[in-house]
């Protein structure tokens, strides 16, 4: 079994994943811990499966670093939970990295 | 509506005609063009053809801010500048262009640099701004000026292939701080110097901003309030985004904020200059 | 690549520092900028900031075919021209516009209509074609001479608080005829003298299709071809749609053509003039 | 019953209806003569229905005039079949007025 998620990054955030913009993930349930894959989880294992090298440009701590935008199904993740928020099938996680330039 | 017309002068009748053809404008919506000012943080990639535009509808006041000179390599992008104006101010540049194609708009020209010290006395003399800057320090302090007076801000951005838009502190909605409560570390920001920036990625994302302020200089629903529009140059794709509400924390625009008229020291906030040419390992 | 970078004088690794950083144009693409040759059809709403942009970008040579002069009423939103240049034909007003911004760009100016007996001496001499007309019987022959020539085509329109976008004959793809094969009725037609249009949505177009042609140039995907980009200026709503695939039946790039280098006479094909001129009943 | 479709009119279309962009229509299921709801039939309700004056600005004959674009679910309607393509739930038909204006 496993839970199909689109996994998206933008504005840069997507040099620390081979460039790829858009992928399907499967991520395996249950999970060994029996847990659910709520955002926190999923941020271990973007970092575990698929970063590649200096974490520091994506995370910070157990969250993501500050200036990356997420974005569930389209929504600010602060509307549905953040780092609570529970995977669903066929959801949409977008990773914005925040431009400055002009 | 007779009163009004009285208003718009002879020139003006004619020179809008596409304009007050619409319903969307007309006579009312362009007097209130013709009455509104708009300040331009930064006259570069972004503020150019944002200042075009703006000053071709009819705005009738524009302030420009940028402490910089006209170099060769802004004319890639920068289109309210000239080959015969380079080594010149940014903002007399910018005057220059805007007379050209709109002599009536009041230009007031500001060279220097946005400060803690000047910010509020700057700002305050005009009723919507455009942020049209080009690093987070410059980004956090135009915010809160904005909110502290008050003033919508229409806030765009560009980097190589791709453009942000988010209008703030417009309808209750948040303001830049609500989304981005910390700064980014300054090893993390990449600016146009070091990653390059494809011109006229910058010229959609500038133009929208004008677009954004006249509708709302004239009364109709602001588009991107608490909506973020990415535009994605290698793909031809806009997506639009909805974003958090005013968060009741917000340091300055929350129930109790902490951020005042003394306002903070952003540089140090930002562990970064306000200007994009300082050198740095800069990846994202 | 080294005798590449040898083509790049000095001055163009300084001025193009922001394309050269970036991997989608870098020098090889700077190069096959200088190297292109560009026609924009229509220097109004769509073809000023489109030329702004395409010669800002070092596109080296630049068509332009006006037959108007410049008017007060285009300065609303035709931000190539000035003051001073009202008066003069478009296509010398937008040469001097040119120059401003690049002056080693080379101009090519066509100070007339496009017609069926010049369009395809014209187009000949140019490797990528914008449309940035104003009327049905123009954009059909536009897109018969690119077709026939074989030029990919970038189509852009505006109107009110609306536009649209799409890139036509190329990588096997539909042309504007196979979209339409059917001319609209006349009295179908609005343009802008009779419906208004705002400055800054002409803007977002004609900048958009710079980009794409500056893409096209360099040898990167086409955004546009197939698809059909919308954009509501009202709602801020960027949409896309995948259109027909090139029709076998198509009257000029199907399988056994009707339409040949003597083309058509589009004026009756369409009943009315190829101009945004002509007063009729107009509706939508 | 009733099939619930969205219809959306853009590029100055939407001026012939009341000036609504976007609204959902539901059309009456099974059909009084029992055939299927194709966009043949869907022209004929619009027309009857919605379309206050003028319908030559919007139709020709049984079909849609020329310079109107019709999109069933983002796509052009001659990939899926133009007048004889039968509506599903929640599809959404979108006709769109071309500009020429520049
Ligand atoms: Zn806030
Ligand atoms: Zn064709």
């Amino acid at each position: 079994m496993s839970l199909e998620v689109t996994l998206e990054f933008s504005g840069g955030a997507e040099l620390l994943f081979d460039k790829i913009k858009s992928r399907v993930v499967a991520l395996p349930v249950p999970r060994p811990d029996g847990a659910k894959w709520t955002i926190r989880a999923f941020l271990v294992w973007i970092r575990d499966n698929l970063l590649k090298e200096r974490p520091e440009l994506f995370l910070q701590g157990d969250t993501i670093r500050p200036g990356i935008l997420v974005l569930v199904n389209d929504q600010d993740w602060e509307l549905i939970g953040e780092l609570d928020y529970e995977l669903e099938a066929k959801d949409t996680i977008l990773f914005i990295s925040t431009l400055h330039g002009g | 509506t007779a009163a009004a017309t009285e208003r718009l002068n002879k020139n003006d009748v004619a020179r809008f005609s596409r304009h007050l053809l619409m319903e969307e404008i007309g006579v009312t919506g362009q007097l209130k063009l013709k009455h509104c000012r708009i300040l331009v943080v930064g006259a570069g990639g972004l503020g150019s053809p944002a200042l075009l535009y703006l000053a071709a509808a009819g705005v009738g006041t524009l302030g420009v801010v940028d402490y910089d000179v006209v170099d060769l390599n802004n004319l890639q992008r920068q289109v309210l500048h000239s080959e015969t104006r380079i080594g010149i101010p940014k903002v007399t540049s910018a005057a220059i262009g805007i007379a050209q194609i709109n002599s009536a708009c009041q230009v007031r020209t500001f060279n220097c640099a946005l400060t803690r010290e000047n910010a509020l006395d700057i700002v305050q003399n005009f009723d919507i701004v455009l942020d049209a800057s080009d690093n987070p320090a410059t980004r956090y302090l135009i915010n809160d000026a904005c909110v502290l007076l008050d003033r919508p801000l229409v806030s765009g951005s560009a980097l190589r292939m791709e453009g942000q838009l988010t209008t703030y502190h417009i309808n209750g909605g948040p303001c830049y701080r609500c989304i981005f409560p910390a700064p980014p570390v300054a090893t993390t920001v990449t600016n146009c110097s070091d990653g390059g920036v494809l011109g006229a990625v910058t010229g959609i994302i500038g133009v929208l901003q004008a677009l954004e302020a006249v509708k709302i200089a004239v009364g109709l629903p602001a588009a991107f309030a608490q909506q973020l529009l990415l535009f994605d140059g290698t793909l031809g794709k806009f997506r639009s985004f909805k974003l958090r509400n005013r968060r009741p924390d917000c340091a300055v625009c929350g129930d109790q904020p902490t951020i005042t008229r003394d306002l903070i020291d952003y540089e140090a906030f930002c562990g970064s200059a306000a200007c994009d040419k300082t050198p740095s390992l800069k990846l994202l």
